[in-house]
């Protein structure tokens, strides 16, 4: 069975290492954080200038001087810090934070990510994606497996415009986990539960590799 | 003491012309010169061109320099949300230039420092780098990238004093500080201007230095572009 | 909340090696980490290469580690003030590489910013711009300057918390910022830990992800390098 | 009779304009800040991170922790702000200071300063020198005309390493003020009180040149 949004962010969170700081991005990713596994501390950095980020608000207590990169109303942790754009991205460009998430339209096999432009569609800009992803050393990108059209999302090369070039290490989609090698492209690592080899093999339109035979995913809550 | 007060927004503006480059602080709707634009409007000046990280929505923000097409040129690293700014790009009427926002944020750091250029990854191998200069450093490509020449800046911040030192609150903060280094005329709306003396010298964010035209703003609207909420139980 | 403390300033020169470059932060005698200075020559780490405005003055600051020939080369702008110093270079114990102070500024908060280089004034038609590449903006010559690569950064801050937040006084702020953003690990001591949450997050000097460890120092002296003053009547 | 260096710094003083941010070096160009004209707004910068510098402080209130770029103990007056040395220099870079005076050993004719080096000598470092001429658009230096064997500080060409190239705009010696052209060389704009244009002229090595008649200062304080 695919995972739904909560699964794929539920299996990201098992990225997750003690002592992170973590950029999450819009969508998919920003469900990550409901998911942090107990016991380790992390530390959500906005690219908009908060370190520190906590959830959103209670209804009535929204501050229009406290949003993320989503623009949406959030809340600040004790051991917050706010800063300006320039150290924001500072810190993303000298690696400070260990880990991005972030979504994507089309990931290559040799791991260039394309998230920001459909040519002929109107285009609202890269934000501070090519940024991260031209900087983070550890980018997973969480996403669909296929597009609407059934279409795979994982290619030998991508066809829209690229935000970045290998960069990208790990893919969670709603049917597997995959890491990118660059001598060999997709390497299965996992399988959502119920979903087989074959299916994923069959949507995956790069080179895909196995070591050896591939499990399924452990997902300790129900990935519903 | 050097006194940067003026009297009135208008004041503020003395010298703005059609055709010129200027900066606008904030992150979407949050930390925008509300005051500013208004006045901008009023003024009628045209053809400007805008570096803003984003060009607000429909009649707020940026936006309402869009309805009246006083603007020719958005540099920005985000533009969504906006259906007349859409309407103009696609029309021709407006021209954008994109660029990544960390970009965008050190081009103005850079203008503010004295850094004419400097290199950055960010948008290696993508259509930003197209034209540009490509070095290698510690085994990886940069692009080199230039610091913004801008005639003015615009820029609001929480509470300010009468020598021009600014103090930003919570995320607001985002590019306005950077943009005040940034202007050849700094402009900055506050919310609240506080006696000399009144703010902590070690907890300024932006040293009067870099602010030539300071006046205390009024009737914030602050909109909220995405609210979102914990329910109560 | 990521917990930075460590018990013993022994702790936080895990790592420190023979032959490192490490950066210290501080102007004269001016916000320098006092702990740390006197932790690394009880810890004897040899041939460190120091990068720091200054070099102390006989007896205090870096002057301690020039004592016991722990520093191998320094990279300072201004070496004043300091006999042992003077000595050392003269026989050519110790190696020495002076820089203007903004370059020596800017290349630490590159290091800390992820950019690699940047062009710069200072020095052009100098000895420092020697072998260096030369490029025009605007019509005016500049130099290309590097970021530093350190393996440690030693900082003093005014307070701070145990998620790595920093906030300096006065002047002592300094370099010790952009050298807190500069190191591979960032070793800050501070006058006083403050429980977390109890610094305004609008008045951060720098973000705690900078900082990898963090502790409270004791019996700072702060010497007084020049003491100047006004009679009182 | 020529001037001593209170009656240097007087005259400098009398360069300062309403609204200026200066930078005074060490030495002679620290005394400038006791001439500021009346009814002028001056605000002083010091490259170590203050902005809105005071005056010493009284006895017994010295802080560790406010000092200037040249180690003293100082006061911040109301409205003044900290910050760190990239911003400093920042400022410092982008022209934010509108003047600079500074200590030289020499200056050429075409406005090229040597003032941190002798060879065979200790060199102590340029510290921030370098950063401040290769930048700042307006700078005055205020040294003797001749060293102290005699010899003119006014040259041709500096024989010392140089600090900064064609960037100097006004010298105040003990004798005279003179401009910088870089097609003529030094121009005699004043000359000190009872110092004759001959002597100028004979202890000047560089090119000296003169738009008619050169006044003598105005120096409203006694010059002692």
């Amino acid at each position: 069975m695919a995972l739904d949004k909560n699964g794929i962010a539920q299996r990201i969170a098992q990225e997750l290492r003690d002592g992170w700081y973590v950029n999450l991005g819009i969508g998919i990713p920003t469900l990550v954080a409901n998911y942090i596994p107990e016991g380790i501390a992390i530390e959500f950095q906005s690219e908009n200038g908060i370190l520190g980020m906590g959830p959103f608000p209670w209804e009535g207590e929204e501050d229009p001087d406290l949003i993320n990169a989503g623009k949406q109303t959030i809340t600040a942790l004790p051991g917050a810090a706010y800063f300006d754009s320039a150290m924001s991205f500072g810190m993303i460009r000298a690696k400070k934070v260990q880990l991005t998430v972030l979504g994507a339209m089309e990931v290559s096999e040799y791991g260039d990510i394309a998230n920001w432009k459909i040519p002929g569609k109107m285009v609202k800009g890269m934000g501070g994606a090519m940024d991260l992803v031209a900087s983070a050393e550890n980018i997973i990108v969480a996403m669909q497996h296929t597009n609407p059209r059934g279409e795979s999302k994982l290619l030998s090369a991508c066809t829209l415009p690229i935000t970045g070039v290998r960069c990208v290490k790990k893919i969670v989609t709603d049917l597997a986990v995959l890491a990118i090698d660059q001598e060999r492209g997709f390497v299965l690592l996992e399988r959502a539960p119920g979903v087989s080899v074959e299916e994923i093999i069959a949507k995956t339109a790069g080179k895909i590799v196995m070591d050896g035979p591939v499990p399924e995913m452990f997902l300790p809550y129900s990935a519903s | 003491m050097i006194d940067k007060r003026v009297a009135h927004v208008d004041a503020a503006l003395e010298g703005l012309e059609d055709g010129m480059t200027v900066l606008f602080g904030g992150f979407g709707l949050c930390g925008i010169p509300e005051n500013t634009i208004a006045a901008v409007r009023s003024r009628g000046t045209k053809n400007l061109t805008c570096i803003c990280n984003n060009a607000g929505v429909d009649g707020f923000g940026l936006g309402l320099l869009l309805e009246t097409r006083q603007i020719k040129k958005m540099i920005s690293s985000y533009v969504g949300e906006n259906e007349e700014f859409e309407r103009q790009m696609l029309s021709g009427e407006l021209d954008v230039e994109l660029i990544p926002q960390g970009t965008l944020a050190e081009r103005c750091r850079a203008a503010g420092s004295g850094i004419p250029a400097f290199y950055t990854p960010a948008g290696y191998g993508t259509e930003v780098a197209e034209g540009k200069e490509i070095r290698v450093f510690h085994g990886k490509p940069h692009i080199l990238e230039h610091a913004f020449d801008a005639s003015f800046a615009f820029v609001k911040a929480w509470k300010g004093d009468a020598s021009g030192n600014l103090v930003f609150k919570g995320t607001a903060r985002n590019f306005n500080p950077l943009m005040a280094m940034a202007g050849k005329i700094t402009v900055a709306e506050v919310e609240e201007l506080v006696p000399v003396g009144a703010l902590d010298p070690n907890n300024i964010h932006v040293p009067g230095i870099f602010v030539h035209r300071i006046f205390q703003g009024d009737r914030y609207e602050k909109r909220i572009e995405n609210r979102t909420v914990r329910k109560r139980n």
